[in-house]
């Protein structure tokens, strides 16, 4: 069992750093998801997101008209996903108020 | 753990300075246009805010600024409000989310503005009242719960 | 406006339900299960509806927020994801009737109101995750659906949280596999849509990143729909979990996962890429026989009925693997096909347990014997239809994702294959009769005319009719569906072959 | 090869994080330190993408007026951050139901070490 | 089967649907037993007069033809009543009518619990039956095969004795290996015609060009499936087991309707699909009279050595099917004549037999050869038919056994395998060493314990001895199945 575990653990760093050999340098502006358009000549979302997004919704922080515009769709899943969690937490921790009573 | 509303420098610290923190998540809440911040991160200052006084002042106390058993009512509104503007962008001939159809000024750039703002606004909500709702549920039963 | 949106309707549809429950709850406890039941409704009018917009074989997308991929979201309303999203519908429907009275059994009034919540936001994950056409998005229903599944795991047997707490770290490990997968695809490509990743990749061709990042979705999607050696999950949350949701997420649940699969492997990889460049098809194909055979044998000493239906359906999503890797059209119809027939099988069955500890208290096997039948034969009988099925034997659904899985197998004279299949109905036979037999034989005894009338007049006891309604229906449609496999694969299935498959096809 | 090793470091100290959560996950034996676990697995997941995310040379996604719009390399990009903000709520309700689970599991069996939950649980009937 | 002849018309499905109906109302009436077991008669008498009407057609050369809907891409569910179908839907349907009657004798005789079960389960077998006979492709045929499988079982165990159960799972594994094998085969040959499955005179992967490596396990696979069922050695151990059952049961199905239908499967197999040239050119004919022969001296041989009545007739009943294989195996014309011919009046003899142990059982409560001493004057008209059967399987004139037998033979010196015409003649032999015994027994000696004792009720003495006339008949003016027959393998080799 151990054993194991850590025989796994090792493939997945040699995975890790297997697919690292692919990867852009950290922090180069030239990668291909830097680049305006993506290598098929579709458009590069980042780049039309930095270019576009004051135009588009006059508004100064990038990141916010990705989140809730451009992207709107993901973080009204992540609102569900937060909805999710304090609904499973008052199913299964909240006490009935009745058997309070009771008890 | 002893009981915090023993000790008035907790107390009476985190009752003056509670109120400013809540203040600064609303103002992270609506600043988000302009700086770093938005619905998420106010909102979990808000919760901040409101959990240091249940920590500070015990939760009955807490329950008259905050009670417990509106966290998931209100959560869902939050959520409601942002599936709101959605479905109204939706109900006015955009698809869903096109901000650009809901007619709150002239120009679609500022219709959109306006349309991130009410839906940071519910995000805010919903995620301050579900993580108190966490903290509440989380604490259920336990001693001085 | 229905038309023009039809691609989220159904994820949306779900979405408002869950939001709006715990609201309207506050005046009315009682409404939760009437929006649930009338939701799922609606939203299964729906996706039928919507098979029908697509059967000339073309997509509908749609974009959220008005933003074309790769900018924006998008849904996309092909004849696959209409036909899955139908198949989860309906079924969710049947058994949302059969669930009052057992989450009624289960659960304090004041927890049904979250319980139908976290039912309806899991539905809307399992519609996003078929309707969406982006990574990420996928990736945030994902986890809408997992998360709403381990709270509805948790609140059954006395030992349901801690399956619920190994199903939430294996789950939540397959998501951050999954989700690093999608960085890796984005490290190489810079894109999260999948049609526009399938240009990109035609372009990029294999890279060590592309590569691993297609190993790590497989792998997330693996422990979603508990493919061999990642199953271990499976057994105890459907075991110890309340009956509705063993109801609704034996069926639903793992297909997802097999959803998927197909997605990333056949609509964003080229076909060439996954059986010869990188053969993960055939690793899926392998693990899937492997699958089928554990799955039958474990079921074999199982003396809880639901956990045998649990290592039963281990089984079956091997079939729907093997399907899968077996790569060519036959396997594909064949692995799409048993999305629906086993949906229903197992849904049927699961019902008849929930009947079982609704009226006898308890679901063993070794303690169901001929009481059973005289109490409830029409839940017996439909016990007896569904294992019939099971085995795979003609005209029921069963037989025909067998045959057509067969098929597949023996296009790739896939002769191992072909003979797992087979022998695994030999399996399902032995362990389904196992039970069957204990239902109608017993040793003879003395009295016997006696005994009998008395037993024919007396002990009848079966369940209300919106439990009994449900289990019957679902047996019929065994039939049914069987007898109409053909109109079903060659009107839908064999429309949303991705081009190289469609290659393939004679 | 150091131009690869170098350019890479930030991914290495990500890769090293993922490891070490994934060891917690698999090979600590108490529930709490299992759910520690994947909290540093997210976390370091959310700093692959963010990392991912950077420019040399580049400033928040905020604009600058000084700095207009003319040049995108000029500022780091936004799209990994957003996702990320949704990773990172995942992420809370994430460890917010386990923690729920694992209270409990608590009321029930008085045990968060697994090998002894699981003796408990052998011997009390379902 | 070529267009001209071929004319649409629903009776085959009727002829099919007729008992599954019956069995709605069998169980609506389960508590009244008179009206349970009229219906069953209606059904039987309906089922046979719809056959009928399919006869003159038949004698004709035409053939009825259903077809329903797709049930496979490309493969539609369809009932094609071709003389072939119609010779065994004639003697199934004709011999259903006898057993029903008989079968409210035996099931009222000895009171046996449960007999709505039966009855309804019966008349599903039947529907199974007819639709084996009528199917016209090999999908429809696994359909109604496997029901027949299934509708079987509950038969086998009527009992629920623990040796029925064991007897029941038994059959169970033989059968439902069988099939899977034959589904295997049959998905197979979708794949070599591409999605066509249809029986055709001449066979239908004749016209394919199939290496040795295709053809053999192909027909390996076809051999078992249908094998199993028609108890060719040594796939036959289920049988004997399965006699277990109460008598009609062993007697219709047993002696008639699942055992012909495994040997008719295997007519429609190596004629419809495989194709006497494909058999020729990979010598798997060779294989079939091996495996024919050994079933035969072996089935008689260890009939031999059985005390229990239905356990003799069950091996007699292993080595006659293999008759019919053995007339397959010779691939020629008059040599199917004669084995159809044996499907038909091997069936009208064993089935007097079974009757006959039936009424033993019933009224003397001795299912054992060594108890039946003298019973043969207490039971005089069922001793009789018995004799009348006995003598006609073991082949001796003027009993229908004759007939088939002798043709047989003939055709096998004609094919050039004149040993073969020896085996026959040494299984005759042995036939009379192991049932002539008995009849001996039966008038010969003085029994005991027989005082008192009479014949059993009319319900089943008229059946079985009615089913004796029939042999002696069908020995004297066989014609009419000559004509079906001939009819049946008319197109396959040519004309005769």
């Amino acid at each position: 069992m151990k054993v194991s575990s850590y025989l796994l653990l090792a493939l997945f760093c040699g995975l890790l750093i297997y697919a690292a050999t692919g990867f852009p340098n950290r922090g180069d502006a030239q990668a291909v998801f830097n680049r305006p358009t993506s290598p098929a000549g579709t458009p590069n979302a980042p780049t039309r997101y930095i270019l576009k997004s004051k135009e588009e919704m006059n508004t100064d922080n990038m990141v916010t008209t990705i989140l809730a515009d451009y992207r709107g769709y993901d973080t009204l899943g992540e609102e569900t996903v937060i909805l999710t969690a304090g609904l499973i937490c008052f199913l299964l921790l909240r006490k009935e108020r009745k058997r309070h009573d009771q008890e | 753990m002893t009981r915090n509303e023993d000790n008035p420098i907790i107390t009476l610290v985190s009752s003056i300075v509670a109120p400013f923190i809540m203040l600064f998540g609303l103002y992270v809440i609506f600043h988000g246009h302009y700086s770093p911040g938005g619905g998420f991160q106010g909102g979990t200052v808000l919760a901040a805010g409101i959990i240091l006084l249940r920590l500070a002042l015990g939760s009955e106390l807490g329950q008259k600024q905050f009670p417990s058993r509106l966290g998931t009512p209100l959560g869902s509104l939050g959520v409601l409000i942002y599936y709101g503007t959605g479905l109204a962008a939706l109900l006015l001939g955009g698809t869903f989310l096109n901000y650009a159809f809901i007619p709150f000024s002239s120009q679609a750039s500022h219709n959109r503005f306006w349309g991130i703002l009410s839906i940071e606004f519910g995000v805010g909500l919903a995620v301050m009242a579900v993580l108190v709702a966490i903290y509440d549920d989380l604490l259920e039963g336990e001693p001085h719960g | 406006m229905i038309p023009t949106n039809a691609p989220a309707l159904t994820p949306l549809l779900f979405l408002f339900t869950g939001l709006l429950i715990p609201l309207a709850a506050l005046k009315l406890k009682k409404l939760a299960y009437w929006l649930a039941l009338a939701a799922t409704a609606l939203a299964s009018a729906a996706a039928l509806s919507n098979i029908f917009r697509v059967l000339d074989g073309r997509a509908i997308h749609y974009h959220f927020g008005g933003w074309p991929p790769p900018i924006g979201i998008e849904y996309v309303l092909d004849p696959l994801s209409a036909f899955v999203t139908s198949v989860i519908n309906v079924i969710a429907l049947i058994v949302l009737i059969h669930a009052r009275r057992t989450v009624e059994a289960d659960l304090p009034e004041g927890k049904r109101v979250p319980y139908y919540a976290l039912v309806m936001l899991m539905m809307s994950g399992f519609n996003g995750i078929v309707m969406t056409g982006d990574f990420f998005n996928l990736y945030v229903f994902l986890e809408i659906c997992s998360l709403a599944l381990y709270g509805l795991v948790a609140v059954g047997d006395r030992k349901s949280p801690v399956a619920a707490f190994r199903y939430l770290v294996l789950g939540m490990i397959g998501g951050c596999f999954y989700l690093l997968g999608v960085g890796f695809m984005y490290m190489n490509s810079g894109s999260l849509n999948m049609a526009d990743l399938k240009a990109i990749l035609a372009v990029l061709g294999p890279r060590p990143g592309i590569i691993v990042a297609l190993a790590f979705m497989l792998l997330g999607f693996g422990i979603k729909m508990a493919l061999f050696p990642l199953h271990g999950w499976l057994p105890d949350a459907y075991t110890y979990a309340p009956t509705a949701t063993s109801a609704l997420m034996a069926p639903i649940g793992t297909k997802i996962g097999a959803y998927g699969l197909i997605r990333v492997l056949f609509f964003v990889f080229v076909l060439q890429f996954i059986t010869q460049t990188v053969p993960v098809a055939t690793v899926i194909a392998w693990l899937s026989a492997a699958a089928i055979l554990y799955g039958s044998i474990q079921a074999m000493a199982q003396d809880e009925l639901k956990r045998m239906l649990a290592f039963s359906s281990i089984a079956q999503v091997g079939y729907i693997g093997l399907g899968i890797g077996l790569a060519n059209p036959w396997g594909l119809v064949g692995a799409v096909l048993h999305i629906l027939n086993h949906g229903l099988m197992k849904a049927c069955l699961f019902l008849v347990a929930g009947n079982f500890r609704m009226k006898l208290g308890h679901s063993r096997i070794s303690r169901l014997d001929q009481e059973a039948r005289r109490k409830m034969p029409w839940t017996t009988a439909a016990f007896t239809l569904a294992a019939l099925s099971m085995i795979g034997l003609p005209p029921t659904v069963g037989f025909f994702s067998k045959w057509y899985l067969a098929w597949g197998a023996v296009r790739n004279k896939g002769w191992v294959f072909l003979a797992i299949i087979l022998l695994s109905s030999l399996l399902n036979a032995v362990y389904f009769f196992r039970v069957v037999e204990r239902f109608y034989l017993r040793p003879k005894q003395k009295g016997e005319e006696a005994g009998r009338t008395a037993a024919a007049t007396s002990g009848r006891s079966e369940v209300t009719v919106s439990m009994l309604a449900p289990t019957l229906i679902l047996a019929a449609s065994l039939l049914v569906v069987g007898l109409l496999n053909a109109v079903l694969v060659q009107g839908i299935l064999l429309k949303f072959l991705p081009p190289g498959l469609a290659a393939l096809k004679p | 090869m150091a131009n690869f090793l170098v350019g890479h470091f930030f991914y290495w100290f990500v890769f090293l994080l993922m490891a070490i959560g994934l060891f917690g996950i698999v090979l600590k034996r108490n529930l709490i330190k299992k759910a520690i676990g994947m909290s540093i697995f997210q976390v370091a997941i959310i700093l692959f993408f963010v990392a991912s995310g950077s420019k040399w040379g580049g400033t928040v996604p905020v604009l600058d007026p000084r700095l207009g719009i003319s040049d995108t390399a000029r500022y780091i990009n936004p799209l990994p951050h957003c996702l990320m903000l949704t990773a990172i709520v995942v992420g809370v309700a994430t460890s917010g139901v386990a923690f729920a689970l694992i209270i409990s599991i608590w009321r029930r069996y008085q045990t968060l070490d697994e090998p002894e939950l699981l003796a408990k649980m052998k011997n009390d009937p379902d | 089967m070529n267009p001209q002849q071929v004319y649409s018309s629903l009776v085959p499905l009727w002829a099919v649907v007729v008992s599954l109906a019956a069995v709605l109302f069998i169980l609506l009436s389960s508590r009244r037993p008179n009206l349970r077991e009229f219906w069953t008669l209606a059904a039987g008498l309906a089922k046979f007069g719809l056959v009928l009407s399919l006869l003159p057609a038949a004698l004709r050369g035409q053939t009825a033809a259903a077809d329903l809907f797709e049930i496979l891409p490309g493969v539609r569910l369809a009932l094609r009543a071709d003389p072939l179908g119609v010779l065994f839907a004639l003697v199934a349907s004709g011999l259903w009518i006898l057993t029903s009657c008989y079968s409210i004798g035996y099931m009222r005789g000895l009171k046996e619990h449960k007999q709505t079960r039966y009855f309804a389960f019966f008349a599903v077998c039947l529907s199974a039956t007819m639709g084996i006979a009528f199917a016209a492709n090999l999908a429809t045929f696994i359909l109604f095969y496997e029901i027949l499988t299934i509708a079987t079982y509950p038969l086998i165990i009527h009992q629920e004795t623990p040796e029925a159960v064991r007897a029941g799972r038994k059959y169970l594994a033989f059968t439902l290996s069988a099939g899977v094998l034959l589904v295997a085969a049959a998905v197979w040959t979708y794949q070599l015609t591409g999605g066509d499955l249809d029986f055709r005179r001449g066979g239908l992967l004749a016209g394919l060009p199939l290496a040795a490596g295709t053809a053999v396990p192909l027909f390996l696979l076809f051999l078992a499936g249908v094998g199993v069922k028609s108890s060719v050695m040594p796939l036959h151990s289920w049988l004997p087991t399965a006699m277990v059952a109460p008598t009609p049961v062993s007697a219709l199905l047993h002696a008639v309707a699942v055992v012909k239908a495994g040997v008719f499967g295997l007519v429609r197999m190596a004629f419809f699909i495989l194709g006497p040239e494909l058999l020729r050119r990979f010598r798997l004919d060779t294989a079939l009279l091996v495996l024919a022969v050994v079933t035969i001296l072996l089935g008689s041989l260890l009939a031999l050595r059985q005390d229990n009545l239905k356990r003799r007739l069950a091996y007699s009943t292993v080595s006659h099917l293999s008759y019919i294989v053995l007339a397959v195996g010779l691939l020629s014309g008059p040599a199917l004549v004669a084995g159809l011919l044996h499907l038909a009046f091997h069936a009208v003899m064993k089935i007097t037999l079974f009757f006959c142990a039936g009424a033993l059982a019933v009224r003397l409560g001795r299912e054992n050869v060594s108890e039946l001493n003298g019973v043969g004057r207490v039971m005089p008209w069922t001793m009789a038919a018995f004799t009348l059967g006995a003598v006609g399987l073991c082949g001796l004139p003027p009993l229908a056994g004759f007939v088939s037998k002798w043709y047989l033979g003939a055709a096998a010196v004609a094919g050039g395998r004149p040993l073969l015409a020896g085996v026959l003649v040494l299984s005759g032999l042995l036939n009379a060493a192991y049932l002539f015994p008995i009849i001996q027994r039966a008038f010969f000696r003085r029994g005991e314990g027989l005082a008192g004792r009479k014949e059993a009720s009319a319900w089943m003495v008229v059946p079985l001895f009615l089913t004796a006339l029939l042999s002696l008949a069908l020995g004297l003016y066989p014609n009419l199945f000559f004509d079906l027959a001939g009819r049946a393998a008319a197109g396959l080799f040519g004309s005769l």
